[in-house]
């Protein structure tokens, strides 16, 4: 077990260690702060390892060190361990920087919760890192299924973590439904892999149309944890938990998993050409929807939720159009900037106590190193030129133009377009304009919160140039071309924000903002889902218990009836006239004595 | 002389008190409880000798043959005896304190035939032996019953008389079908049918006739179905300790009886009587079980439960193997213990209780839990749950049935024994899970008190070490049927 | 130590000895001397553990008492890895048991000695290699069961509706005699078809001897094998809640006090599956081939008919009682698949499913004696007044669903693995949507229950977990979470006797 | 020899019908005298005159009287004419026609004549009394004990409570029964209404 | 003169005792019937021990005896019937039935 491989297992065994410990010794956790010293020290050990890892990794090398988990028969069925690569390194690194400052942001953002709960919401966190780092690093299929499902534990855990709150509870169950269904894809996947190859290798060689139905189970599971289309209704309603919380693993981690995955089974997904152009598809109309419905949100958090459902489905469709790097690039962008919003929302919230768009306004005077930050983020996630999301979007869109049909190209430029709008939309709600009157007495957040921004702008602005060193890492060919492609992106992108500031600035509302509003309130989706729970499982399980109540166990008791009944009624052969029983000695004798002799 | 004193030791003993007894009521009549501890003490002085004793040879003209199997008869019909007459010493003193000599002379008397009973080999000694069984329990079901306190009905004559017209009706039957046999056979050594007939085909009609007639006088007797319907109006009516009594010694003679002229004897023609038998069988385990399942009176419960196990019994000597006989002696065995015990269990709780429907029973085993468990026990092993000797006593049977390839009545009884679990449990929810009306502990005087432990023990100790009773039942049932 | 499979059966046993002289006002000695009969089972079943050679496998610390030797039935005691696993489960579960069930008040002397019982029944089965013994020992649970469930149960109303309303006339159903009366009754005419079958084996292997090695030998005919198989199926399958004879399992459990329906949910259920693969199908293996269709697909209407049936319930024991229903399911399907990875996993999901329906009935216990009211709708915000039972009930919905890190997820994998490998690979889709169904009305009951604002009027004062209530959750949830981050200490066991079990099928599957 | 043999039957069966169809209870023990009697004369000639000595001594003159007494104690009421009425005549009819048709038939069918072997040696009361007292002597024993028992159980089960005697009882009962006559005017007290 | 005509009165006799013990109300009268039946038995008896040899007669000896001890007891119930119910007929005593 080499050096590196001890480090990767430092950074994932750390965390869950910090997490076992709060949970085993109550009083630690109750205490508060020991607790969240404890947790945010595991963090930094988390990343220190995987900065070390960084620097140690040489590009391309793939080491791998694996346990035997279950062995069956002598052979091993299934085993845990870490696998090293470019990959899993960036992606580690990305994951263990974002939580630090996540938790660091929220020793303040929750000071005002009780001890024990501020102690439980620490040892989530880290056993959140730990899930998480769990599936980085995963070695195989099953690894990776484990910290997927064990990262969905801990978004129900957390986005249910002011459990007092009612919506609080029925968002997160919602959560763990939706994800679990769609991670019924993810065990048929195994199970197929394993049918196919008896083991759970992302390098297995499959003849193409098993590779089909992997990946496709595949894809299905990735739809519902990255909040792709038909399964995105989760990810609005998980912004009932804490903003940090949605930062950390709603906007940059978790729902990044998904794409982590198609990244990491890259050789299967390069085996079913079908599954691509179908992610292709959804990636682009997902990325176009949530743009829509984030331009007409009036909460703050929602916008940012449907705006990372947006940048998810241009990931995806990158990795549909066949190159994964600039998925996996777009992704570790993405991470920075939108981390960067939410905490920046956070702040906001923190000081105007609200979420409303509405009640903020020309915050610029009261919050200017929020103001600033925010917009370095708002600025990349437009798109605007030299920022980060201009390399990382623009190269996902040269892939699409290059191997995939116009359609999605035009989607995702009009996404780009709109993005830029919504983003300037916000900008100017919150910090433009006038003072509104709860944004009279707010004040700049306190350091520990200011702190996580400015870290979390630098790879704002700097990630983009990194391209080329990522590139290389992982092997793919990366270039920054300066085509038709940029030019046009780089010019939506300006035009959506002076279009912003030209109807907002004014205080008009968006142009046919009545049609987006009816689209959102009347989202078909998210009632269908509900219906289809509401009417189709509890209508047929209802239809169950009545049918096992009355009916499977109804027919046993009626067995019974019948049996005692017919005792009662024979009961009164027993006459109690002696004649009877005389009658019934010659009757006996007669009888058998007949059938001996007819014998 | 001495030849005589070898066979008949015990009989002699048993008579012998039973005249003691009479002369010493009849000179210096006293009340209390001395003359029934007087007969049970001297009965057990009998039994303990019959354990010295045990000499083995035939009466002249193989009238009588005492072996191996008369022994084992011998040694339970005393134990029978013994608890019998424990059971009822606080029942007689209390009811009839001045007539309390007779009924133990009578029941002396039935013992003394059911012991001959088991070695007869010839019809005139079976059926005067089986007679003088017979006729003393017609009068103990009277007995005490026609004055007693107004609560409770005088059933004396009704209870006396079912069970004397449906005996007397069987015992016509018996005589006559013996006339037909013995007249056909010319002999009256209970021994094979020479089939008399010239063809040498079977036996002749008549003798078929005969031999079911006499089939169908000893299945009154053991109370199998058609002819079992004086069981629950008699177990009603009669005195409660008689009835632990009556509802298991003449039942294990009757079976006896059966094995001795079926297997013994008639083996060889079994093709006349082993249809029937099987019926009798089957119906006794199905009547049995299905008319117990209404039932509220403890004793007709009783009743009905002892034609199942009957059915049970009589489903093991159908086998007419060695291994077959060995275990229906172990399952009498059992159930003389086991059903002893009920029914002694159930008269403390009637006498305290003020009756013996299971509402006045309920919450029996809050008031006195050792009562409670003991009852417990003996349903258990009627019913045939572990570690009980009743367990082993019906999977025996079915064992040996099954060896024997009576495969449908197995599957049969092994269903009906659910349904009789269901009434037993009945019996144990009123006692468990009602509560009674009543708080006070129930008294049992210091004789039923050592009977139940007496029964308990036999019925706990036999279900956790059956080895030694399963090796006396197959070494007596070698004396009628030899190989396997 | 010598006799140790003796001493693991017979401690029980001889504490209810011991009870049975104490007088029934002395409170703390008898709980003393049950938790010790226990304990001493529980550590016994430990040191099996950890004796046990699990290179050699097979059947290992012999022990022979010759019971009625002229009718060849011998008290012949021994192991093999499917009896160290369940008898380890068996040993967590009465000393959890007792300790949960140390505030029963009512006839205290009885209840336990009845649990000894019962307990000691159990351990015999799991442990005895003669079939007349394995019967007796499956038999002794019946009475106790009865009286446990009857005498200290508890009684629901359920309304008279649907076509067979006249039995309401005869039965209070749904009252505590009623489900006691109906476990009984369902779980002994099981035993009938199984008595039966076990004379159509002993019959044909020369009717001298029950012994299992000796009747293993013997080649039955495939007709006595597809008269055996489905009588065995269907006899230890009705205590393994199979299909239609499952319902006496809601009824029985949920009435059913605390300790009792985690000893009979926790550990009785896995005996009927036990006793359908250890006999039924080691016994009859061609037969077993021939019915696995059918063991299969009643199994996976188990698993999904469980949990819809369970998703409807509103009283909270009843969908634990119908989730084990479920989970079940689970287990005969593993069994169905007859390959190894299904084996491995039924009986490791008899040891997980054990486990956490232990510790569900435990927590159910706990609330129920403090709010006095199962009904699940009246609940809400629990969390609050006793967040440690939150904490685990949450944990056992989670292994219950199957999440990764508990035992739940490594069995029902294994099984679903099974499935894929197995001839009808379609069995694993149902069961997989069983699976998220469970999640529904799991998380659905915990958030009922547990959260929401903090809870108003008499239950604002409930109380946490207290003294000996601590031991059930805190071992169980140890023992899910340790078994589903380490399976292999246990699978080895399960997996050397799982191959040579199936080594008699495989070739004819 | 045969004449006498068929009237001896003819007597012996119409007395049983009588005995059964009889309105009147003392009419009805007076046929079973009768037929006891024919029977006594087919013992005779079916060379068994032991028996039918005995026949004549036990049945006639015990038994028979012993019913005379039964009859005389408990109806006492009707005095001589007792009615004996008849339930499930019918059934009853069909029954005993089955049994006689079943057995009538099993005679027939094994024609007994054929192997009709001569009498050996005809059964002398020596011979009778050799078998009794040699062979069965333990028959002999137990059916003393059958008799003891049967009178002691007879005389425990009539006699009244604590040794009042039956004579007194009837006494008493009839006394009564002169006053109630002089009171209640003619009204027939037919049958046995609670006294 | 023969075997048959003997047995087949015997039967006689021994049927219309059935038909007595069946349909006869009073006590005494069955116990009447009782006897019929038992004289059958004994003329069988005597009819095969005259034909057939055998220990016919012997039986009958025995036969007397159990039948007269039989009738004893039989009106000594009788007599507790009537202390009863004042009325010997035999459908009064069906006070336990079911």
């Amino acid at each position: 077990m080499s050096s590196l491989q001890s480090w990767a297992a430092l950074a994932v065994l750390v965390p869950l260690a910090a997490a076992l410990l709060c949970v085993v010794l109550p009083p630690l956790r109750r205490a508060g702060k020991p607790a969240a010293a404890l947790c945010i020290l595991a963090s930094l050990v988390a990343t220190a390892a995987s900065i070390y890892l960084l620097t140690q990794h040489e590009a391309g090398a793939v080491t791998r060190t694996e346990v035997p988990w279950i062995v069956l028969g002598g052979k091993a069925l299934a085993s845990i361990g870490v696998n090293v690569d470019g990959v899993s390194v960036v992606m580690l690194l990305v994951v263990c920087v974002v939580a630090l400052c996540v938790q660091v942001f929220s020793l303040a953002y929750m000071h005002d919760e009780t001890p024990s709960s501020y102690g439980r919401y620490f040892t989530l966190h880290a056993l959140f890192l730990f899930s998480m780092n769990t599936l980085v690093v995963a070695p195989n299929l099953l690894q990776l299924f484990a910290g997927w499902e064990l990262v969905g534990l801990t978004s129900y855990l957390l986005i249910g973590f002011w459990f007092h709150k009612p919506s609080a509870a029925r968002a997160s169950v919602k959560a763990f439904w939706m994800t679990k269904l769609a991670d019924m894809g993810f065990v048929f996947a195994l199970l197929a892999l394993f049918v196919a190859t008896r083991g759970f290798d992302w390098n297995a060689r499959l003849s193409t149309e098993t590779a089909t139905l992997v990946t496709a189970l595949l894809f299905l599971a990735v739809v519902g944890k990255s909040a792709q289309f038909p399964l995105h209704v989760w990810l609005p309603d998980a912004m009932e938990g804490p903003t940090p919380v949605s930062a950390l693993l709603h906007a940059a981690t978790m729902v990044a998993a998904g794409v982590f995955l198609i990244v990491r089974a890259d050789p299967l997904f390069a085996q079913a050409p079908a599954t691509c152009e179908v992610m292709l598809w959804v990636g682009s109309i997902t990325a176009l929807f949530a743009a829509c419905l984030a331009l007409v949100q009036s909460d703050i958090k929602k916008v940012l939720a449907y705006s990372t459902c947006s940048q998810l489905g241009y990931m995806v469709a990158a990795l549909g159009a066949g190159s994964a790097f600039a998925g996996f690039f777009h992704l570790g962008t993405h991470a920075f900037f939108k981390a960067l919003l939410f905490l920046g929302a956070g702040s906001v919230i923190h000081a105007v106590h609200s979420n409303e768009l509405a009640d903020m306004g020309g915050l610029r005077r009261k919050m200017p190193v929020t103001t600033l930050t925010f917009g370095i983020g708002a600025l990349s996630l437009a798109g605007v030129p030299g920022l980060a999301g201009f390399f990382s979007k623009d190269f996902v869109l040269a892939q699409l133009e290059g191997k995939a049909g116009w359609i999605p190209w035009t989607m995702l430029m009009a996404t780009s377009f709109l993005t830029a709008f919504y983003m300037g939309r916000v900008l100017i709600k919150a910090f433009g304009g006038a003072e509104s009157a709860k944004a009279h007495h707010a004040h700049e957040s306190g350091g520990a919160m200011l702190l996580p921004l400015v870290v979390l702008a630098v790879p704002a602005l700097a990630a983009g140039f990194l391209g080329g060193v990522l590139a290389e890492w992982s092997g793919a060919e990366y270039h920054v071309h300066l085509g038709l492609t940029p030019v046009v992106a780089s010019c939506l992108a300006i035009a959506g924000l002076l279009g912003a500031v030209m109807v907002f600035g004014r205080g008009r509302a968006a142009p046919f903002a009545g049609v987006l509003e009816s689209l959102d309130r009347a989202s078909a989706v998210d009632r269908t889902w509900s219906g289809l729970y509401r009417h189709v499982l509890l209508g047929v399980s209802a239809v169950a218990g009545f049918v096992d109540r009355y009916f499977v166990d109804g027919l046993i008791n009626a067995v019974g009836y019948t049996t005692i009944e017919s005792g009662a009624r024979v009961r009164r052969l027993q006459t109690g006239r002696i004649h009877d029983y005389a009658m019934a000695v010659v009757v006996g004798a007669l009888l058998i004595a007949l059938w001996g002799v007819l014998r | 002389m001495s030849q005589w004193i070898q066979l008949f030791a015990l009989e002699f003993a048993v008579v012998a008190i039973a005249a003691l007894v009479l002369l010493w009521d009849a000179f210096a009549p006293r009340t209390g409880r001395a003359v029934g501890w007087i007969t049970a003490l001297l009965l057990g002085g009998v039994l303990a000798a019959s354990f010295f004793v045990d000499g083995s040879g035939a009466a002249p003209h193989g009238v009588f043959v005492r072996d191996a199997w008369v022994v084992f008869h011998e040694r339970l019909f005393l134990a029978a005896g013994i608890l019998g007459v424990l059971g009822s010493i606080d029942w007689l003193a209390m009811r009839t304190p001045k007539r309390q000599a007779e009924y133990y002379a009578l029941l002396l008397f039935s013992l003394a035939g059911m012991m001959l009973l088991a070695g007869a080999r010839d019809w005139i000694l079976l059926v005067v032996c089986f007679e003088l069984m017979s006729m003393p329990l017609y009068v103990l079901c009277a007995y005490g019953k026609q004055d007693g306190p107004a609560s409770e009905p005088k059933l004396a004559a009704e209870a006396g008389l079912k069970l004397f017209v449906t005996g007397a009706a069987s015992s016509g039957l018996t005589l006559f079908g013996l006339a037909l046999v013995v007249g056909m056979t010319g002999t009256s050594h209970i021994g094979p049918i020479v089939t008399g007939g010239p063809v040498g085909s079977g036996p002749a009609p008549l003798t078929i006739v005969g031999m079911l007639f006499v089939l169908a006088g000893f299945g009154f007797k053991v109370g199998a179905v058609p002819f079992h319907m004086w069981v629950p109006d008699t177990y009603q009516g009669a005195p409660t300790p008689f009835v632990a009594f009556l509802s298991v010694a003449p039942k294990a003679a009757g079976l006896a009886t059966l094995a001795i002229v079926l297997l013994g004897g008639w083996s060889a023609s079994s093709s006349v009587w082993l249809p029937a038998l099987l019926v009798i069988a089957g119906a006794s385990m199905v009547v049995g079980n299905f008319f117990a399942l209404p039932q509220t009176d403890a004793r007709r419960l009783l009743g009905y439960s002892g034609i199942a196990q009957i059915g049970y019994a009589l489903l093991a000597i159908a086998t007419q193997s060695r291994g077959g006989l060995a275990m229906t002696l172990f399952f009498v065995a059992t159930y003389v213990f086991t059903n002893l015990g009920v029914f002694f269990v159930l008269h403390a709780a009637a006498e305290e209780g003020g009756g013996h429907t299971l509402a006045r029973i309920a919450g029996l085993s809050k008031r006195s839990p050792w009562l409670g468990g003991a009852l417990l026990v003996f349903l258990l092993s009627l019913a045939g749950i572990p570690f009980v000797a009743g367990f082993w006593a019906k999977l025996f049977v079915f064992m040996e049935a099954w060896n024997a390839g009576l495969v449908t009545l197995v599957v049969l009884g092994v269903a009906l024994a659910v349904v009789g679990l269901y009434y037993y449990l009945t019996v144990a929810r009123s006692t468990y899970m009602a509560d009674g009306d009543r708080s006070t502990p129930v008294r049992t005087g210091f004789a039923l008190g050592a009977a139940i432990v007496v029964c308990l023990f036999f019925v706990v100790g036999l279900g956790l070490w059956p080895k030694p009773l399963v090796e006396a039942a197959n070494h007596a049932a070698a004396g009628i049927v030899s190989g396997r | 130590m010598s006799h140790l499979l003796a001493w693991i059966v017979a401690a029980p046993a001889i504490a209810a000895a011991v009870l049975l002289v104490l007088p029934a006002s002395a409170r703390l000695p008898i709980r003393v001397v049950s938790l010790i009969g226990a304990v001493v089972a529980c550590a016994g079943s430990v040191l099996v553990a950890l004796t046990y050679d699990r290179v050699a496998g097979g059947m290992q610390m012999p022990d022979d008492w010759a019971l009625v030797p002229s009718l060849g039935i011998h008290l012949k005691l021994a192991v093999d890895g499917w009896g160290v696993a369940l008898l380890l489960l068996t040993g967590v579960i009465i000393v959890t048991g007792v300790l949960a069930s140390w505030g029963v008040e009512k006839r205290g002397k009885e209840f336990f000695l009845l649990l000894l019982v019962l307990v000691s029944g159990v351990f015999g089965v799991f442990v005895s290699q003669d079939l007349f013994v394995f019967f007796l020992f499956y038999e002794i649970a019946v009475l106790p069961m009865y009286l446990l469930i009857g005498i200290w149960g508890a009684s629901h109303d359920v309304p008279k509706r649907g076509p067979f309303g006249f039995a309401w006339k005869r039965f209070a159903v749904g009252g505590k005699e009623y489900a006691a009366m109906k476990l009984t009754l369902m779980l002994l005419v099981g035993s009938a078809a199984i008595l039966v079958a076990m004379f159509l084996l002993w019959k044909e292997a020369g009717g001298t001897s029950f012994d299992l090695a000796h009747l293993e030998q013997t080649k039955f005919s495939l007709a006595t094998q597809n008269w055996a198989f489905p009588l065995l199926w269907l006899g230890f399958g009705t205590l393994a809640g199979v299909f239609p004879f499952h319902t006496w399992s809601p009824d029985g459990h949920a009435s059913a006090p605390t300790a009792v329906s985690m000893l009979h949910a926790g550990v009785l259920m896995k005996l009927g599956a036990f006793g359908v693969m250890r006999v039924g199908m080691v016994l009859c293996p061609d037969a077993a081939a021939n019915w696995a269709w059918l063991v299969g697909g009643v199994a996976v209407i188990n698993v999904l008919y469980g949990a819809l049936c369970a998703a409807s319930q509103t009283d909270l024991k009843y969908i634990i009682a119908y989730s084990s229903v479920s989970h079940m399911g689970i287990v005969m399907l593993g069994a169905a698949t007859l390959t190894t990875t299904g084996w491995n996993g039924a009986v490791y999901q008899m040891f997980a499913h054990g486990i956490m329906t232990g510790l569900f009935f435990a927590l159910v216990g706990l609330v129920y004696e403090r709010a006095h009211t199962r009904a699940i709708a009246k609940m809400g915000g629990f969390g609050h007044v006793m967040p440690a039972v939150a904490c685990f009930f949450t944990l056992a919905c989670l292994s219950s669903l199957g999440l990764p890190g508990t035992a739940g997820f490594v069995a029902e994998f294994l099984v679903f693995l099974g499935a894929a490998e197995g001839a009808h690979s379609w069995w694993a889709v149902p069961a997989v949507i069983g699976a998220v169904v469970t999640a529904v009305y799991v998380l659905r009951a915990c958030k009922t229950i547990f959260w929401g604002p903090p809870p108003t009027g008499e239950f604002a004062h409930l109380t946490d977990a207290r003294s000996t209530e601590w031991a059930a959750p805190i071992v169980l949830g140890a023992a899910l979470i340790l078994f589903g981050f380490w399976p292999r200490f246990l699978l080895d066991f399960i997996d050397v006797a799982s191959h040579t079990f199936l080594a008699r099928i495989a070739p004819f599957s | 020899m045969t004449l006498l043999f068929v009237l001896a039957l003819v007597v012996t069966a119409i007395a049983a019908v009588m005995v059964v169809a009889a309105k009147n209870l003392v009419r009805a023990v007076m046929a079973l005298a009768l037929m006891l009697l024919g029977t006594a004369v087919l013992y005779a000639l079916l060379e068994a005159p032991f028996l039918a000595g005995v026949q004549v001594l036990t049945y006639v003159g015990g038994v028979v009287t012993l019913m005379i007494f039964g009859v005389m104690v408990t109806r006492r009421h009707e005095g001589a004419n007792a009615p004996a009425e008849r339930i499930h005549g019918f059934r009853g009819l069909v029954v005993a026609a089955g049994m006689f048709a079943l057995l009538a038939w099993a005679v027939v069918a094994s024609d007994l004549e054929r192997g009709a072997t001569p009498i050996v040696k005809p059964e002398t009361t020596r011979s009778l009394a050799t078998a009794l007292l040699d062979d069965h002597l333990v028959a002999f024993e137990v059916v003393s004990l059958l008799l003891l028992a049967a009178l002691i159980g007879a005389v425990v089960l009539a006699r009244r409570r604590d040794g009042r005697d039956e004579g007194s009882a009837i006494l008493a009962a009839a006394s009564r029964e002169a006053i109630d006559a002089q009171q209640a005017p003619a009204g027939s007290a037919h049958g046995g209404d609670a006294r | 003169m023969n075997l048959t005509h003997c047995l087949l009165l015997a039967s006689f006799l021994f049927c219309v005792g059935v038909y007595g013990l069946l349909t006869r109300r009073q006590a005494v009268a069955v116990l009447l019937a009782l006897e019929l039946m038992m004289n059958a038995a004994n003329l069988a008896f005597v009819a095969f021990a005259h034909f057939r040899g055998g220990p016919g007669q012997l039986f009958v000896v025995f036969a007397l005896a159990i039948t007269v001890a039989e009738v004893a007891i039989g009106l000594a119930l009788v007599m507790l019937l009537y202390r009863r119910h004042d009325d010997t007929a035999l459908d009064r005593a069906s006070e336990t039935q079911g």
